[in-house]
């Protein structure tokens, strides 16, 4: 069960208070009336999924009750930060990410590459 | 027409008749209660407070009383106010906000929501039976509150006292909350 | 290869068991192969199969960055059904569940494909308007699928609990008899050991990290942790990760990884005789043969690539299994585990060919693919070998997310596994 | 020696902890027992020489003890207080004796001693690893009629219970600074540290007291006192302040994501009569900041030949049992081992007056403190020696031994052997916690390396040995600053991990690795004979370490087996994933409250109570119970829903319709969100108006649907479907927040705040009227689709006047503690009048009636408002909404998409099957195309017929056609019509 930093509430809930929202930044667009098939289909279902740095929303549904952004890494599943909605794509702390690139070769035994315990 | 009885419908509450707990737990169903869901956008927070008479809190998990009347911040733009003695009818508290004049969003929820008094000792471990918050003293003080779970429903918890929590749950979860209150209190007597 | 069977090891019985030989090799790769497939879960390794026992082509390398068998083949919950609702999805899982039923002869490998029957409990109206809307298109398209009704049911699954004071009773279920399990496996092993028999390399410990293409566009083949290898077509059955090695030849695929988690009991004495699952609670639950209870839990919520999960949906699940059957409360979680699904936004795979000349994908199998295994293979090899869709296949296509014309069982509110 | 007292045979007098007068009795297996309190089922039983505790899986071997924790693979028991409190598969070293415990042993038929099943242990060579995998093919129906039938039956061990479980179990969400794991000297150290810091401390350990490896190592001194009173009183200050929770009897189960771990306390079971009130075990949910693991080592058997025989057991577990329990394993004991450990289970055995056959040790150079106290002690030692195999058939009674390298063979009589192979530190937290391990070369051990979480490891889990190492390691985890010192009294070397002398690659003896599922040394050679290269392919292919030990004992063994036959150095191997639960965990604890009542709240609305009094059936719609019809006496469910649905025409109904969704929208830019979120357009709706609404989402399907009605300019009613009430919700709140976050406008739920009687039918005005004030209720003043606030018997009120039947209809609002006393003065009136109460089955027919559509059963999610035949309220004029564009995507605009249409059956008399599947030719062979299926079918007694609604490929072209619904049974001829059945001018609605 993860532990999330609401941005609003200004502290670490647990899981069950939220529900995950998608990748973030993924822009409605503007004149959505006019777009293509093809960007349409892009915007509404391309993701990225990323295997890594991945920026997705979270709702604090059982909380504060708002969406907001967060910096996560998949393979560990770590938060590297969270932010309100509405600010634009933030750059991941030098720090935290060295850390989680670490971390994503030392949780590689997950990944069942074998004989790789060092 | 007389043939119908009282000219006023008689209120019933959805926990009526309720009591539980245990050696260290008193459960009781709260007195009746007007209530509303107040949203407001952060410049017009000082006109809702003046006009509602009391500080709306704008810090996360807190809570402020005054002139009967209780706010409790549940987001950044929301606030579950309560007033004892909702027993009668019409809503004092959207009239008061509607004095304001400033643009907000004043919900009558004094039915939808009903609360169960939790005190005793026990009275935290009881609550953690379901509800995964901290509350410890240091991480939810007197007078902390927060919407949160409690085993499958939504509740906002308020701690009135060392001792002592307010739990405001949706009427037609208030049983589910109740029995698992009766649950957690059977064990936090242990 | 030597053939299995009861002589076999009652001749090797008498010797230890020293003549046996393995079943696959792991050789060195060559520098290029007609195919390379990407991923040896049982989707690739029976493509591999019958590329080469249906379609002539030996020269295929099966690349698998962990070991073969070990992604969702291996930690799946092994439920086989084909009583899907739309032709799609009848006409895959249908082409499989007949593959299903001659596997084990034609693989010389038993992997004890069991059709003890799949029933999905019905709890209201809405199920049981959903059911029969399933079973009447299963019918008329001869795919076996039956009504029962709580006492036909109990008589099927004598512990199911149909009183009408539980939560949510009972009031029907769907029944196919032919829907089962096997041994996820056994699967594997007895494609790989086919299909290395007809010369396919299998190389394992092998990470495909790129793909590399022509001035055309067309693929060459790929990167690998074990250097570049040549291929002039490639079949990607990546589940968990299509995403990420279909992004390697810059082509987007509308997935989801999620981590999907499954749990076994304690062996027991048999006391379960089928599967069964619920929609509506969130269930699934059948008993193995070596006794333990196994149990198919939920999606977390989020995207993720670590095969684990939050405690929450493993306790939600169980839940709903003690609701069903609560002698089951004394029972014991022997062990917890999650794999990787990939899930499409319509709950159906995409399998056919994509912009890039020579690279063809087969994927979001989501969380309900074991049960398409040798059909999907099947399928998919007829794909790569006539770089067309062969009919039942068809409406699989990757084009379905610009027309809108999607295969939505969820939203016909089947369940996917 | 001689019996002590009647708590049996073999416990010897002042030795052990137990207090001799504190007894309980207990059956096995039918024979009454004698224990001690404190004794665990299995010292309990050595106590009376009784070994025989069970039999294998796969073979049905006889079997033992083999440890004395939860590592044990063996003696897997039953116990039961009765019929319904019956556990399988107890592990008999963890089981606390309780008076009145009924044990029987398990997987055997007819009794223990003469078990059929043993037969499977002569047709071994049949059944080599893997076997199944290479037979029972031919012939192809054989598998599942005969083969699979016959291998289910031996399947399992214990026998699942079989009634529901009346015991209860409690949860316990808690937080804190600093979670132990293990409460051995390195926990109890680091818990003294830690706390000393003022944080919030919680230690757990498994066992019923703590003191970890001291309650068999008698000869640990620290801070001058034995080990085991010193961990004691550590305890006994430990809990006495304020911010530690010592919790015994506590497995951490499992180590989560971020700081989060599941724990079980086992409450109960170790209590002959457990008070009513506590649960039988309590999950933990630990939510902490650090972890410290503490959780120790675990000693592993040596693999020989016929290494499995009952009286075959680990050194420190007969230590635990004579140092703790005062109870020895025989009387004439061997030892054999490759680690110093096992010479001081000699010791103390020898000391307490057991004679001790003697030491074969495997090692040239056993460590030489142990070898110089033997001599002192007067025990043989044989090192570089082997033990080749083992005699007695329910019991060892011999030991052959052998030198190592050598064919001479000498057999030696004992009546119990104790095994070393050293030890393995408990890492399976730390890897659950997805830290990295690294291999330990020298000691032959993975040990914690690279850590994901903030947790650190202390003690024997971090293959720290030396105790003062230990202790220092121990404090500096905890952060404080204590001092503490200790001494063991030797210094263990030594230890193998694979198959030992004569178990080696050229042998075809059955020497276990893995005693549960009978996993033997030549097993797992084979495994990597027929390719499985990989630990995981031989893991799963042999089933080492699957059964409920999970591998406790046999993974290293079996990894350095693989290793030797692969040729590869043991890291390059790997080991297997560790996962949880550390031990397995009852499904009851883990779903605790969630049950009966608690599984999931059923919601009620205000009038449920006199719903139920006037006989109404309830059916599930989402966790809402709803009236679903109100039989009369001796009314079957068509008899009381044709009533009903006449009635309602005729006359008037009452219905609850209190659980739709309610979202109350407001704010100056309300009609603005409205017209982004819904098809239609709200601009032009006046106040005191309603409009029904179409929701799409961005994908143009039809999400959702309800009536809005506005109350002010600013402020609107919305209603959502019972089910799609949250759902919708979060959907509206989704786009304000973050597509149109510069909307002026606020959603709050009012589902629950509102009690919505509707009353329908021709009386329906006359009905409420009375009852109304503030409201002109005519025709003119207050037409259908207008809404006001007004008063209804005093209370303030929401009146709608809309209809999903076609009849005058009224949905009166309340607040919802109002909702019982209106709803009963409505019904006693519209009851004089001659109408009835009306469940959700009418209220589905009614609507069918007229054509009305219900989101969820007409549609599902592939159906566009245009399919719907609701092309009408999608607005042409909108420049954006949600499902704009989605609409447009070429296969929703294409010819031939399934339409709703209305469908009748050419026989008035025949009722189609909702689900029926409609085909254009019902001769053509199957496959069949199939055109559409049947979403809504009734009998309806208003208009003598039945009625059906359908999805149909091209429908509104195909209106007359005839059409089938060919079932099981029979062909169904069916007409494509219009949707609405009843009242096609639509007058009765403004009557
Ligand atoms: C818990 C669980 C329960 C399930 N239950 C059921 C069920 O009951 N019934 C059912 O029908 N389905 C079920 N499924 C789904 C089913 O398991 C999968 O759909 C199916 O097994 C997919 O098979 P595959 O061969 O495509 O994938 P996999 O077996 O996952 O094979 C894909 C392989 O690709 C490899 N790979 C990935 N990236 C690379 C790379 N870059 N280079 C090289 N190799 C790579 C992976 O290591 C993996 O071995 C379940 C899944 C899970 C996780
Ligand atoms: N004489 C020597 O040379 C030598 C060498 C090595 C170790 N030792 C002895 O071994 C001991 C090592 O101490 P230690 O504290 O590291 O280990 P320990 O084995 O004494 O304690 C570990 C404790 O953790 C508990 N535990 C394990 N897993 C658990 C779980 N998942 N949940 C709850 N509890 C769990 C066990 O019940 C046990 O009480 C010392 O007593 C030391 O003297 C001696
Ligand atoms: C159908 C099925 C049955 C299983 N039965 C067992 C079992 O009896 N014992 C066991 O330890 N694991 C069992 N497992 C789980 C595997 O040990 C393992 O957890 C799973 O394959 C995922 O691999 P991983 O945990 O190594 O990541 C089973 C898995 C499946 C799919
Ligand atoms: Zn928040």
């Amino acid at each position: 069960m993860l532990l999330i930093h609401c941005p609003y509430c200004e502290e670490d809930r647990s899981e069950l208070e939220f529900r995950w929202a998608g990748e973030a930044h993924v822009v409605r667009p503007e004149n959505i009336a006019a777009i293509s098939d093809e960007e349409f289909a892009e915007f509404f279902f391309l993701r990225n999924n990323e295997k890594g740095l991945t920026y997705e929303r979270w709702r604090h549904i059982h909380g504060c009750g708002r969406f907001f952004n967060a910096a996560r890494d998949t393979v560990s599943d770590r938060f590297l930060m969270t932010y309100k909605a509405g600010l634009p794509k933030q750059p991941v702390p030098v720090a935290e990410k060295f850390a989680a690139i670490a971390e994503e070769k030392s949780v590689e035994t997950w990944e069942q590459t074998e004989g790789d315990a060092r | 027409m007389a043939e119908l009885g009282p000219d006023i419908a008689t209120r019933s509450l959805p926990l009526s008749g309720v009591h539980g707990g245990s050696a260290k737990v008193r459960l009781e169903p709260a007195q009746p209660a007007e209530r509303i869901n107040l949203r407001v956008r952060a410049e017009d927070v000082a006109a809702l407070s003046a006009a509602l008479g009391l500080d709306l809190p704008v810090k996360p998990k807190m809570s402020s009383s005054a002139n009967g009347r209780t706010a409790l911040w549940v987001g950044p733009d929301e606030w579950l106010v309560f007033a004892d003695g909702g027993g009668s009818i019409g809503s004092s508290l959207t009239q008061a906000a509607a004095s304001s004049g400033a643009v907000h969003s004043a919900t009558d929820i004094s039915h939808r929501n009903t609360a169960i008094l939790v005190s005793g000792p026990g009275a935290a471990a009881t609550l953690n039976a379901g509800c995964a918050l901290d509350l410890s003293l240091d991480a939810f003080p007197i007078g902390a509150c927060s919407r949160t779970l409690f085993g499958k429903v939504e509740i906002v918890l308020l701690r009135t006292a060392e001792n002592a929590f307010r739990v405001e749950v949706w009427r037609s979860f208030s049983d589910y909350a109740f029995a698992l209150l009766a649950e957690g209190a059977r064990d936090a007597a242990l | 290869m030597r053939k299995y069977s009861v002589f076999a090891i009652a001749r090797e019985a008498l010797r230890a068991h020293k003549g046996w030989e393995a079943q696959w090799t792991s050789p060195e790769p060559r520098s290029s192969y007609d195919v390379v497939i990407v991923g040896a879960g049982g989707h690739g390794l029976g493509a591999a199969y019958y590329l080469a026992k249906e379609h002539g082509i030996t020269n295929i390398a099966v690349i698998e960055k962990g070991w073969l068998g070990g992604g969702n083949t291996g930690r799946n919950t092994t439920i086989i059904r084909s009583n899907y609702l739309y032709e799609e999805s009848m006409d895959i899982y249908e082409h499989s569940l007949k593959l299903w039923e001659g596997l084990s002869q034609d693989l010389n490998y038993n992997v004890m494909y069991s059709p003890r029957g799949v029933m999905m409990l019905s709890h209201n109206i809405h199920d049981q308007q959903s059911f029969k809307r399933h079973i009447n298109a299963n019918r008329l398209y001869g795919i076996d699928n039956e009504w029962l009704t709580p006492e036909q049911a109990k008589a099927f699954v004598p512990v199911l609990d149909i009183s009408k004071t539980a939560r949510y009773p009972i009031n029907g279920a769907a029944l196919q008899r032919r829907g089962g399990t096997a041994r996820h496996d056994a699967v594997a092993w007895g494609f790989a050991r086919a299909a290395a028999d007809r010369g396919v390399h299998i190389i394992q410990n092998c990470e495909v990290t790129g793909i590399r293409r022509g001035p055309g566009g067309e693929v060459q083949g790929v990167e690998t942790s074990k250097g570049f290898i040549g291929a002039k077509k490639i079949g990607v059955s990546a589940a968990g990760h299509s995403s990420v090695v279909m992004e390697m030849a810059g082509v987007r695929v509308p997935l989801a990884s999620n981590p999907l988690q499954a749990l076994v009991s304690e062996p027991m004495k048999p006391i379960f005789p089928c599967v069964v699952m619920s929609n509506t609670v969130h269930a699934y639950i059948s008993q193995s043969d070596k006794g333990e209870l196994v149990i198919g839990a939920g999606t977390d919520q989020y995207n993720s690539y670590s095969q684990t999960g939050g405690l929450q949906i493993i306790t939600h699940t169980l839940d709903a299994i003690c609701e069903l059957f609560p002698m089951f409360r004394r029972v014991k979680m022997m062990r917890q585990w999650g794999g990787i699904t990939d899930n499409t936004p319509d709950r159906s795979p995409i399998q056919g060919v994509t912009p890039v000349p020579g690279l063809f994908v087969n994927c979001g199998w989501g969380t309900g693919g074991f049960k398409a295994t040798p059909g999907s293979a099947n399928l998919f090899a007829h794909l790569i070998a006539r770089g067309e869709p062969h009919k039942l296949a068809a409406g699989l296509t990757l084009d379905r997310f610009r027309t809108g014309r999607l295969i939505d069982e969820a939203a016909a509110a089947a369940v996917a596994h | 020696m001689s019996a002590s007292s009647n708590s049996g045979a073999f416990r010897i007098k002042g030795a052990g902890r137990l207090t001799p007068a504190r007894t309980a009795r207990f059956t096995f297996d039918g024979n009454s027992y004698t224990a001690l309190e404190g004794d665990t089922v299995a010292s309990a039983l050595l106590a009376h020489g009784v070994h025989l505790l069970g039999r294998s899986f796969k073979y049905h071997r006889p079997r033992g003890i083999l440890t004395a924790g939860p590592e044990e693979p063996n003696a897997l028991l039953d116990v039961s207080r009765d019929a319904a409190r019956r556990q399988p598969n107890v592990r008999a070293t963890v089981q606390e004796v309780f008076d009145g415990a009924k044990i029987a042993s398990q997987n055997r038929w007819p009794s223990l001693k003469y078990d059929i099943g043993a037969v499977n242990d002569l047709l071994a060579p049949f059944f080599a690893a893997g076997f199944y995998y290479k037979t029972f093919m031919w012939p192809k129906e054989a598998w599942a009629k005969i083969y699979e039938p016959i291998i289910r039956r031996s399947a399992g061990l214990g026998v699942s219970p079989t009634e529901d479980d009346p015991d209860h179990y409690a949860s316990r969400y808690v937080h804190c600074d600093v979670l132990i794991a293990g409460a051995g000297v390195a926990g109890l150290t680091a818990a003294l540290s830690a706390a000393a810091t003022g944080k919030k401390i919680i230690l757990v350990d498994e066992q019923p007291e703590v003191g970890g490896a001291l309650h068999y190592d008698a000869s640990t001194t620290i801070d001058g006192q034995n080990g085991y009173d010193w961990a004691q009183a550590t305890a006994v200050k430990l809990k006495a302040m304020p911010n530690v929770t010592v919790l015994t009897r506590t497995t951490v189960f499992g180590y989560y994501n971020h700081g989060f771990l599941g724990l079980v306390e086992r409450v109960t079971d170790h209590v002959a009569k457990p008070s009513k009130d506590a649960p039988r075990e309590r999950l933990w949910q630990v939510r902490t900041s650090k972890v410290i693991l503490a959780t120790g080592s675990i000693e592993r058997h040596m693999v020989f030949a016929n290494n499995d025989r009952p009286g075959i057991m680990l050194a420190s577990a007969a230590r635990n049992f004579l140092n703790h329990h005062g109870v020895t394993v025989g009387h004439n004991v061997g030892v054999y081992t490759a680690h110093d450990s096992a010479y001081e289970a000699a010791f103390d055995l020898k000391r307490a007056g057991v004679s001790i056959a003697t030491i074969v040790d495997s090692r040239d150079k056993p460590g030489e403190a142990v070898l110089a106290e033997a001599r002192k002690l007067g025990i043989d030692v044989l090192s570089g020696h082997a033990v080749v195999d083992t005699s007695g058939r329910l019991r060892i009674n011999s030991m052959t031994v052998a030198r190592n390298g050598n064919f001479d063979r000498r057999k030696i009589k004992v009546d119990a052997l104790i095994v070393s192979a050293g030890w393995t530190p408990s890492v399976h937290l730390f890897s659950q916690s997805r830290g990295k391990l690294k291999f330990d070369e020298a000691n032959q051990r993975f040990v914690p390396d690279v850590y994901a979480q903030n947790s650190v490891s202390a003690g024997a889990c971090n293959g720290t040995d030396n105790l003062a190492e230990l202790i220092d390691e121990a404090i500096t985890a905890g952060g404080g600053r204590i001092a503490l010192s200790g001494e063991n009294r030797f210094d263990w070397t030594g230890g193998m991990i694979g198959a030992a002398e004569g178990a080696g690659p050229d042998h075809a003896v059955k020497a276990f690795v893995d005693f549960q599922h009978d996993v033997t040394a030549k097993d797992i050679r084979l495994a990597v004979r027929e390719g499985m290269h990989s630990i995981e392919h031989i893991k799963r292919f042999t089933t080492n370490g699957m059964a409920s030990d999970q591998g406790k004992l046999s993974n290293m063994h079996g990894l350095a087996i693989a290793s030797e036959m692969l040729g590869r150095p043991i890291p390059q191997v790997g080991l297997t994933t560790f996962r949880a639960p550390y031990t397995p965990v009852t499904y009851g604890t883990l779903i605790n409250h969630s049950r009966g009542e608690l599984f999931d709240p059923a919601r009620k609305t205000p009038m449920h109570a006199l719903e139920e009094a006037e006989g109404a059936e309830f059916e599930d719609v989402g966790n809402w119970k709803r009236a679903w019809y109100f039989p009369k006496r001796g009314e079957d469910m068509h008899t009381s829903v044709s009533r009903e649905c006449k009635t309602v025409r005729d006359v008037a109904g009452v219905f609850d319709a209190s659980t739709l969704g309610k979202i109350e929208v407001v704010g100056p830019d309300a009609a603005a969100f409205l017209n982004l979120l819904y098809t239609n357009a709200w601009d032009t709706l006046k106040p005191g108006k309603c409009r029904y609404g179409i929701m799409t989402r961005e994908d143009g399907f039809i999400y959702d649907d309800g009536v809005v009605g506005r109350l002010a300019e600013d402020r609107f009613h919305v209603t959502t479907t019972t089910g799609g009430a949250p759902r919708v919700l979060n959907h509206m709140e989704d786009y304000l927040q973050t597509e149109f976050p510069h909307l002026k406008v606020w959603l709050t739920s009012t589902t629950e705040q509102w009690a919505v009687i509707a009353v329908q039918g021709p009386q329906a005005r006359e009905i409420i009227e009375p009852f109304v004030d503030g409201q002109d209720l005519s025709n003119e003043a207050f037409p259908h689709m207008s809404v006001a606030e007004c008063t209804v018997m005093g209370v303030p009120a929401r009146l709608f006047r809309v209809s999903f039947t076609g009849e005058v209809g009224y949905e009166v609002n309340v607040p919802a503690d109002y909702g019982a006393a209106v709803w009963k003065a409505i019904w006693e009136r519209a009851q004089s009048m001659g109408a009835c109460l009306y469940g959700t089955e009418t209220m589905h027919i009614l609507r069918a009636e007229k054509g009305y559509l219900i989101v969820g059963q007409d549609t599902d999610g592939t159906v566009t408002p245009d399919d719907a035949g609701y092309g009408w309220a999608v607005s042409k004029k909108k420049t954006d909404f949600v499902g704009i564009r989605g609409l447009k995507r070429p296969d929703l605009v294409r010819e031939g998409r399934k339409q709703l249409v209305g469908i009748l059956t050419k026989d008035p008399k025949e009722v189609l099957e909702e689900g029926g599947q409609i085909v254009a030719d019902p001769n053509q062979p199957k496959p069949m195309t199939m055109l559409g299926h049947v979403t809504s079918s009734y009998w309806s007694e208003n208009l003598g017929r039945s009625i059906a609604i359908a999805l149909v490929a091209g429908g509104r072209s195909r209106m007359g056609e005839t059409l089938y619904v060919p079932m099981a049974d029979k062909t169904i001829a069916v007409e494509v019509t219009d949707m609405v059945f009843f009242d096609k001018e639509g007058g009765r609605i403004n009557g």
